[in-house]
């Protein structure tokens, strides 16, 4: 690497680097052994325990990280290639916290399946770890790493069960797409570092060797490209297209992982690179961004309109969500910086636990299915009546998807609340009236299906359903929805305790 | 003065019984309960009025609780007795008594007997309080109030469509009217800061910033205000151009068109100007439109009633013709006068209406003039009294109708807002008056029975000694009615005109209804002449013309009414909703556009990402 | 190779990732679509390469280096997802896998 | 504390009654009317006498309560009372019993979760009128939606849905925008007094420059204006109206729309006092435009409700138009107009709910002549149909005489043009009237009931006493501007 004085002494690992990259070594750690562990002796159950545990453990090490002041301030820099700092973690704990879940909802799915399936454990370890590597990378090569981790890993998952008729089809749009996005996102980097001779997040001090002189268009086209790789991942409007597709295709808890896992470590690293190359100084960059947010929130609304399926309906507004989250890469100062993570990882909370919400709830359905029609997707009007039938997980449905749509009781709210805040501070009212128009369309799709779940004029329309013996619920499932929904509320209430905890 | 209070506490109470209990309260109690209430009014306006003549107080007030407060004028619930109010109650309680006993036997058969009685006393307590109230606020409670009780009252058999449109024009007319006369109150409480009657008679005449105009030509709020109040007074008396809704108001019960619309509530635009006499004396153009306007709707109404054949229609065309009078006689400054014509109107159109109730249900029912005659000889004890009644009409000498008329008609000629022009026009429509009620008579009563011979009159009215009464005392009172006069000249300017108008006018004036009575004698021959067995109206188009109110109903249901059904009708799905349902529908073009694009197909995607990229790519470099 | 400018090299580059990425777009089969995308990635390489020898950095070579790895692990994966396709609908048309829409 | 024990305690008891309903307990069977009448009753009692013992005098805004929130943005949950918002929560406490005796009969299934959202309404109302803290205020006022939006979707007529969203959009919408602006004064405030406040006194001393507070003026102006409504932007309430059940309509109008003129009086007008006065112009304007469109609308209606809803348009007009022509006696107009809108048209509504019943239907064209067999309805319903024409001696009278003459000294000619609405509003009152209960009768009703009969005269006893003493209201509204 590049050989200035200060990096060559920080190659050497201190204690402290140790200490605080620890939680992603635990991981990695894990991942070999779990390749050990299935090389010892397949079995299911075990390696999923397993891959449990080695979750909790990184969440639990995280936290406990967070809770030291090891990482307060500028966090602590390991090599030039990773940084790890307090904001880095926290959505670090995000990212294992979903992962969990999906891990203990992939249990139920993977049941019912005959054969062995342990690299699906391991793929989805795979992928925590390269989304903590994106988290934590403060260099490209890091990004580059991190990224292809995640997207390889997940390419291989989305295509899991090979039965299935949308497989073949997804896996191939994820891998197509995806590996597009990343050879842009590559010449971006590409094109950047020919003009600053530097892949590291920090602002480069280097000058062009007098030969050359800059060329400020393959700059700004670089940061283009770069971006437009990671709004691809993000699924941003223009580059949505392949997402509900995706989310379709994919088996459920996948489809969780990546609405979770990987959006919110892009999101985290785009975050930590905007902010470290103060992008955010650059006009065309402020151009671009509210451009692709403004398109998103319209975009991701209008197409969830009158949309029947339920993973489609969560991709696009999945869409929309991040067209939101970009108003906080407008800051108009360092300064700001700290307001703009606090409300990015608060809203990224709250859109988390509401997508965790739903896909459980519909996975609980996808379950109840019969055996007749295994591959048929979950339907809004799969869930008529859901209100009167099974009342916890209906109440808590309503409650997330209030908060998607950011209606006060709810984190949602208070998320845009924070969003809303940041982008008045900053007068950026074409991002205010795109949230406000994109809101106001948003709840045009979110309340039917709140109504739906009132219905109870039942018209079997598919003979296949059987309405009988709907939403049976385990009572680890119940208690797992009752915690989520009490803490939606808590927090939506009293939001504090979680901004608290992210300032310290 | 608490038997001031007292005075529309009586029917009040009444009313409430009767309208809470019902149909379950006998025909004797209720009419006991509210005829005896009556009477208990009548009794206190009696005392109230002897009062008011001997003691020398020429005002009793009586102040019952604040309503609300203006700023700092205050509205109050208060009672004010003068001279001029005395008369009316006098009218109101008296004449309502008569007819309430009249309408306790004539409508005893009705299955809402109660229902009808209830009206008929809320009717005289709004009437009271129009007439008693010492602010325009109150005044317009009652003002309201007694519009309400006459469209209940001529819807009163509401199965019949027609019924509920007449009564339902009738309302929403006058409310035309009562919304310019609100617009003329707070006019009156911009410039005056105050709505209390007596204070605005008085500021009317001493502020400066009312009665003189702001700029140079520009009229004074004095003139606004008096047109505005005569908007209101227009709408309710049934004059030019708001007159359109009375003739249909005959639709009621015929004792409702005696009291309401003929002797009490159709005064109350007289009084009201007579009670603003202050605001319209200072606006002297005001006052000529008022004797303009009286004298046209009089002649235009005489000449309607000249083609009526429906009985009821004429002595409504007649009550407009005869406010005309009054109209005509306050517009030339001759308030005590039109006061008067009130009065004795009120008298003789009572006695008319309720007559010709007598003479409709003794015929079962017919109202047409075509289908009675002879009645002299069947009737003999309502012709009399018919007779009488016309006489006043006309304004034959020594009746009551006499002395009111020629007060009026002798103030025209030299009054400075009136003049000889008007004069002659009065003296135009004495004629007609005659030669109308010529007419009436000769048909109705004259002539040849015209309805089947084997018809029994209809025993119970006729013969009812109670009923009889009614009618004869109030045929007393239409016949010396016009004895004892009023000194007005507590409340009302005395226009003091010392130069006297020429003999001669008298001698027109007095020979006027004569001349009437000559030519119809001829001209309507072969309507008293016997032998003729049925008479055909004639359908001459000019004569349809004048029978339909000299078509004013068609040009408002072309103008007015037509327009706005077809706006509402245009507009019924609210354009504003159509507006942003038509955003709504943009939205969803969108959609289906956006979702085209998701067509599944990878290599699209692949190029909308590449397009996507050309496209932000060119943003970065323009 | 310094006497090369820099942009000579970053323009041809892209050219190169453009030739792939058109290749991407048009080739309805699926195996030329997995080739274009190594043309991609190789295009990205040159300018990586290109880069690195102008800062005199040995960074631009360790990318492309881990490049290569990342084209060699997608290939991997492509090839597989490949032959599961040709097992499951006898073709390598890339259009046929257009089930979910709207 | 008192206010914070009745917003939580009818909260609570809301979701008793939900939780009881239908259950029974040693021995007796519970039911969630009762549950729910009981405590709105006690509950209003608690509230009054407590506002009638406390020896703070409500002439200014008292503080009840403040307790720190959300300290990060300094968020209080802060609680006062004026005699504005004092009366307006005793309306609501009124209506609620209304509301619950009117869905007696009309709600069967779902009874207890009804009676929840009804109750939970309710807090919602009562927050919004005691909030200061402007975060908590537009808490309260989004939680007032929730469950409103229930009771349509779940309890509504045929095309519940659609008005359902329809009325959650234009609100949510309009609310947004009410949000940044709030948000954007508490920056102001921060540039100004160097730290973040949401709190409404605080707001007070601010100093804005004019076209600034143009613009946060606008915000909240919108957000109050489509709740009020005024025209245009008016067009969720008909279709919620039209499509709630009774007990939702009378709710809508009689207290949430109320809510719209609050915010005015409270928000727009004492926190921008001079750019509402710039703005007045254009405000009396759309006042006067609602009066006369809305009577309009209202005549060309065939259905009952979506008659009355346009009606209540109408008079939400004069409320604008007295608010903005900034005198006191228009004021006092504006107040006596919103009580007695919110008693007569919730008097209309439950009358349509009472034919309802009867005949299953709303349409003007399926009644006629119920006079004959229902004359005690028949009475009702003139008298409620008079006060929506305003008849001298009925409430609303009192309201629109004194909106029109405070106006008449500021903006004449828009006055004149208001009149108007008077006789607009006697066709359409006449209307009304002539349509259900005149003309040939086609069908046997059953009169009222007893309890339909202590509903219709309470509430025409308090249009009459208010309409003839208006004082035992007004006194509290003396010398405020």
């Amino acid at each position: 690497m590049s050989t200035s004085p200060e990096i060559a002494n920080s190659v050497i690992l201190s204690t402290q680097m140790f200490v605080a990259l620890s939680p992603i070594l635990l991981l990695s750690f894990g991942v070999v052994l779990s390749l050990l562990l299935i090389a010892w002796q397949r079995s299911q159950k075990m390696i999923a325990l397993f891959t449990q545990f080695i979750l909790f453990s990184t969440l639990l090490l995280t936290l406990h990280l967070l809770s030291g002041d090891l990482l307060v301030g500028s966090g602590t820099q390991i090599t030039t290639l990773l940084r790890v700092d307090r904001f880095s973690y926290l959505s670090f704990v995000l990212i294992c916290f979903s992962a969990i879940v999906v891990v203990s909802l992939s249990r139920s799915v993977l049941k019912s399946e005959v054969e062995v399936h342990d690299e699906y454990y391991l793929l989805i370890l795979l992928v925590v770890l390269g989304a903590g590597i994106l988290v934590v990378s403060d260099h490209f090569a890091s990004l580059f790493l991190g990224f292809e981790l995640l997207s390889i890993s997940l390419v291989g998952l989305v295509g899991y069960f090979r039965e299935h008729k949308y497989a073949v089809e997804t896996g191939f749009k994820y891998l197509i797409l995806s590996a597009t996005a990343s050879s842009f996102m590559l010449l971006g980097i590409a094109f950047i570092y020919s003009q600053t001779g530097n892949l590291s997040f920090a602002v480069s001090s280097n000058v062009m060797p007098f030969s050359e002189q800059p060329v400020q268009i393959f700059n700004s086209v670089g940061i283009l490209l770069l971006f437009s790789g990671i709004a691809f991942k993000l699924s941003l409007a223009p580059f949505h297209f392949w997402s509900p597709d995706v989310y379709q295709g994919s088996p459920t808890p996948i489809t969780l992982l990546m609405a979770t896992v990987s959006k919110v470590a892009m999101f985290t690293v785009l975050i930590k690179c905007c902010f470290s190359q103060n992008y955010f100084t650059h006009e065309s960059f402020i151009e671009i961004i509210t451009a692709v947010a403004l398109l998103s929130m319209l975009v991701g609304n209008i197409l969830a309109l009158r949309q029947q399926k339920i993973k489609r309906l969560m991709a696009y507004s999945s869409i929309a969500h991040f067209g939101y989250l970009l108003i906080v890469l407008t800051v108009s100062s360092l300064e700001n910086t700290d307001f703009a993570w606090q409300s990015a990882l608060f809203y990224l909370f709250a859109y988390l636990l509401a997508n965790i919400a739903i896909f459980t709830v519909l996975l609980i359905s996808e379950k109840n299915r019969s055996n007749v029609d295994r591959d048929r997707d979950i339907h809004i009007i799969d869930w008529q009546g859901m209100f009167w039938k099974n009342r916890l997980s209906a109440v808590l449905i309503i409650f997330s998807i209030l908060g998607l749509a950011g209606i006060p009781l709810t984190m949602g709210f208070i998320g845009k609340f924070y969003l809303l805040n940041q982008a008045v501070l900053f007068k950026s009212w074409w991002l205010i009236s795109g949230l406000v128009i994109g809101s106001g369309i948003g709840l045009a799709y979110y309340l039917p299906v709140i109504f739906t779940l009132f219905k109870n004029d039942r018209v079997i329309e598919n003979q296949n359903v059987d309405v009988s013996g709907v939403y049976l619920v385990t009572t680890g499932k119940q208690l797992f929805l009752f915690t989520l929904l009490i803490v939606t509320l808590l927090l939506g209430v009293f939001p504090d305790s979680v901004s608290q905890f992210i300032y310290r | 003065m608490n038997l001031l209070a007292s005075l529309p506490l009586y029917p009040l109470l009444s009313f409430l019984v009767l309208i809470s209990f019902g149909k379950r309260l006998s025909w004797a109690v209720a009419s006991w309960l509210s005829v005896g209430a009556m009477g208990l009014s009548a009794l206190c306006s009696l005392v109230l009025f002897a009062q008011l003549s001997t003691s020398e107080v020429n005002v009793i007030t009586s102040h019952l609780w604040q309503w609300f407060s203006i700023g700092s004028a205050k509205v109050n619930v208060s009672f004010y007795l003068d001279a001029l109010s005395a008369v009316m109650i006098l009218v109101v309680t008296g004449v309502g008594f008569l007819i309430h006993l009249f309408a306790a036997i004539y409508m005893k058969n009705d299955e809402n007997f109660t229902r009808f009685m209830a009206y008929m006393n809320l009717f005289i307590v709004a009437m009271l309080v129009l007439v008693l109230a010492d602010n325009l606020v109150l005044l317009y409670l009652g003002w309201e109030g007694v519009g309400l009780c006459s469209f209940l009252l001529i819807g009163f058999w509401y199965q019949e469509k027609s019924n509920v449109l007449a009564a339902r024009k009738a309302f929403i007319v006058t409310r035309i009217g009562d919304t310019a006369m609100a617009i003329g109150l707070f006019l009156l409480f911009k410039s005056l800061s105050s709505l209390n009657i007596v204070e605005i008679n008085q500021l009317a005449q001493t502020s400066d910033v009312f009665s003189l105009s702001l700029a140079n030509n520009e009229p004074s709020d004095a003139y606004w205000a008096a047109l505005l109040l005569l908007g209101g007074a227009v709408g309710k008396s049934a004059q030019l151009p708001l007159q359109t809704w009375l003739p249909d108001a005959m639709a009621g019960p015929t004792p409702v068109s005696a009291l309401i619309h003929a002797a009490t509530m159709v005064t109350a635009g007289v009084y009201l100007i007579a009670r603003m006499n202050g605001v319209f004396i200072m606006a002297p153009e005001v006052m000529t439109y008022v004797a303009w306007l009286g004298v046209i709707t009089l002649l235009l109404a005489g000449v309607a009633a000249l083609a009526q054949t429906d009985i009821k229609r004429v002595l409504a065309y007649s009550t407009m013709s005869q406010i005309g009078y009054m109209m005509l006689a306050l517009g030339a400054g001759a308030w005590s006068a039109g006061v008067f014509h009130l009065m004795t109107h009120a008298f003789f159109k009572a006695l008319l209406f309720l007559t010709a109730g007598a003479v409709i249900l003794a015929l079962h029912h017919q109202q047409n003039l075509f289908k009675m005659g002879g009645l002299l000889k069947k009737l003999p004890f309502e012709s009399a009294l018919f007779f009488i009644g016309l006489s006043c009409l006309v304004a034959l000498p020594g009746t009551s109708g006499f002395f009111s008329k020629e007060a009026i008609i002798a103030s025209l000629w030299s009054s400075p807002t009136a003049g000889a022009s008007l004069w002659w026009c009065a003296i135009l429509g004495a004629l007609l008056t005659s030669i109308y009620s010529c007419r009436l008579f000769f048909l109705a009563f004259l002539g040849d029975q015209r309805f089947p011979k084997d018809l029994v009159i209809s025993e119970h009215v006729d013969t009812n000694y109670i009923l009889r009464a009614a009618l004869v005392f109030l045929a007393l009172l239409s016949l010396f009615g016009g004895l004892f006069t009023v000194d007005l000249s507590t409340v009302l300017p005395v226009n003091n005109k010392s130069e006297l108008s020429p003999d001669w006018l008298h001698i027109v004036a007095i020979l006027t209804p004569f001349i009437g009575i000559a030519f119809s004698w001829f001209y309507f021959k072969r309507y008293r002449n016997k032998g003729i067995t049925s008479l055909e109206e004639s359908q001459s188009s000019w004569v349809v013309f004048c029978r339909n109110g000299l078509g004013f109903d068609v040009i408002y249901r072309f103008l007015l009414v037509k327009p706005y059904c077809f706006i509402a009708e245009l507009n019924r799905r609210d354009l504003f909703d159509q507006l942003i349902m038509l955003s709504a529908r943009y939205v969803g073009i969108w959609r289906d556009i956006l979702s085209a694009s998701q067509n599944g197909s990878l290599r699209w995607f692949a190029a909308t990402f590449g397009l996507s990229m050309v496209g932000l790519i060119l943003v970065v470099i323009l | 190779m310094t006497d090369i400018p820099l942009v000579h090299v970053l323009i041809l580059s892209s050219l190169l990732f453009t030739i792939g990425f058109v290749g991407v777009v048009v080739r309805k089969n699926t195996l030329f679509m997995l080739m274009s995308l190594e043309v991609m990635l190789n295009a990205v390489g040159v300018a990586f390469i290109g880069a690195g020898s102008v800062w005199q950095e040995a960074d631009g070579q360790i990318m492309f280096m881990l490049i290569l790895t990342l084209a060699a692990a997608e290939v991997a994966v492509g090839l597989a997802l490949l032959i599961r396709m040709q097992r499951h609908y006898r073709t390598l048309d890339i259009d046929v896998l257009s089930k979910m829409k709207g | 504390m008192m206010l914070t024990f009745v917003i939580f305690g009818l909260l609570l008891s809301g979701s008793l009654a939900w939780y009881t309903d239908n259950k029974t307990f040693l021995g007796l069977k519970f039911q969630a009317k009762w549950m729910a009448l009981v405590s709105v009753i006690a509950f209003a009692f608690i509230f009054s006498f407590s506002v009638y013992l406390s020896p703070l005098s409500f002439l200014t805004l008292q503080t009840i309560t403040q307790v720190p929130w959300i300290n990060s943005l300094n968020i209080n949950y802060a609680l006062a009372l004026d005699h504005l918002s004092i009366t307006l929560i005793i309306l609501a406490f009124f209506l609620a019993v209304i509301c619950i005796l009117v869905s007696w009969d009309e709600i069967q299934e779902k009874a207890g979760f009804y009676y929840f959202n009804l109750l939970a309404t309710f807090v919602g109302i009562i927050g919004v009128f005691s909030a200061v803290d402007m975060f908590l205020f537009f808490f309260f006022w989004e939680v007032m939606l929730l469950p409103m939006t229930a009771i349509i979707a779940i309890w509504g007529h045929e095309k519940r849905y659609f008005a359902a969203i329809k009325f959650f959009i234009f609100t949510q919408v309009s609310s947004l925008l009410m949000l940044v602006a709030i948000i954007a004064m508490a920056y102001i405030y921060q540039q100004q007094l160097g730290d973040l406040s949401f709190s409404y006194q605080d707001w007070l001393v601010l100093e804005l420059n004019d076209d600034i507070a143009q613009y946060l003026m606008l915000g909240f102006f919108i957000a109050f204006a489509v709740k009020l409504p005024s025209v245009p932007l008016h067009s969720w309430l008909p279709d919620a109206h039209t499509q709630a059940p009774t007990a939702g309509s009378v709710l809508l109008a009689g207290v949430l729309l109320k809510t719209g003129a609050y915010g005015l009086i409270r928000f727009v007008i004492e926190l921008f006092p001079q750019a509402s006065e710039n703005f007045a112009p254009i405000a009396v304007t759309l006042g006067v435009v609602s009066i006369l469109y809305g009577a309009k609308m209202a005549f060309a209606q065939s259905d009952f409700k979506r008659l009355v809803a346009y009606s209540s348009i109408s008079h939400m007009g004069f409320v604008m138009l007295a608010l903005f022509s900034f005198n006191e006696i228009a004021y006092q107009g504006a107040i006596v107009t919103m009580v007695a809108h919110g008693l007569s048209s919730a008097a209309l509504f439950s009358l349509a709910g009472m034919i309802y019943q009867r005949i299953h239907s709303r349409n003007l064209s399926d009644m006629g002549g119920f006079w004959q067999s229902a004359p005690r309805m028949g009475g009702f319903g003139l008298a409620f149909a008079a006060a929506a024409f305003g008849l001298p001696g009925l409430a609303n009278f009192v309201g629109e005489f004194l909106s029109l003459v405070g106006a008449f000294k500021v903006f004449p000619f828009m006055v004149i043009l208001a009149a108007f609405g008077l006789i607009g509003s006697a066709i359409y009152g006449m209307v009304l009237f002539q349509k259900t209960f005149q003309g040939s009768s086609s069908k046997i009703v059953r009169d009222l009931s007893y309890r339909e009969l202590i509903i219709s005269s309470s509430l025409l006893i308090l249009l009459v006493i208010l309409g003839l003493y208006p004082n035992f209201v007004l006194q509290y509204f003396r010398g405020v501007i």
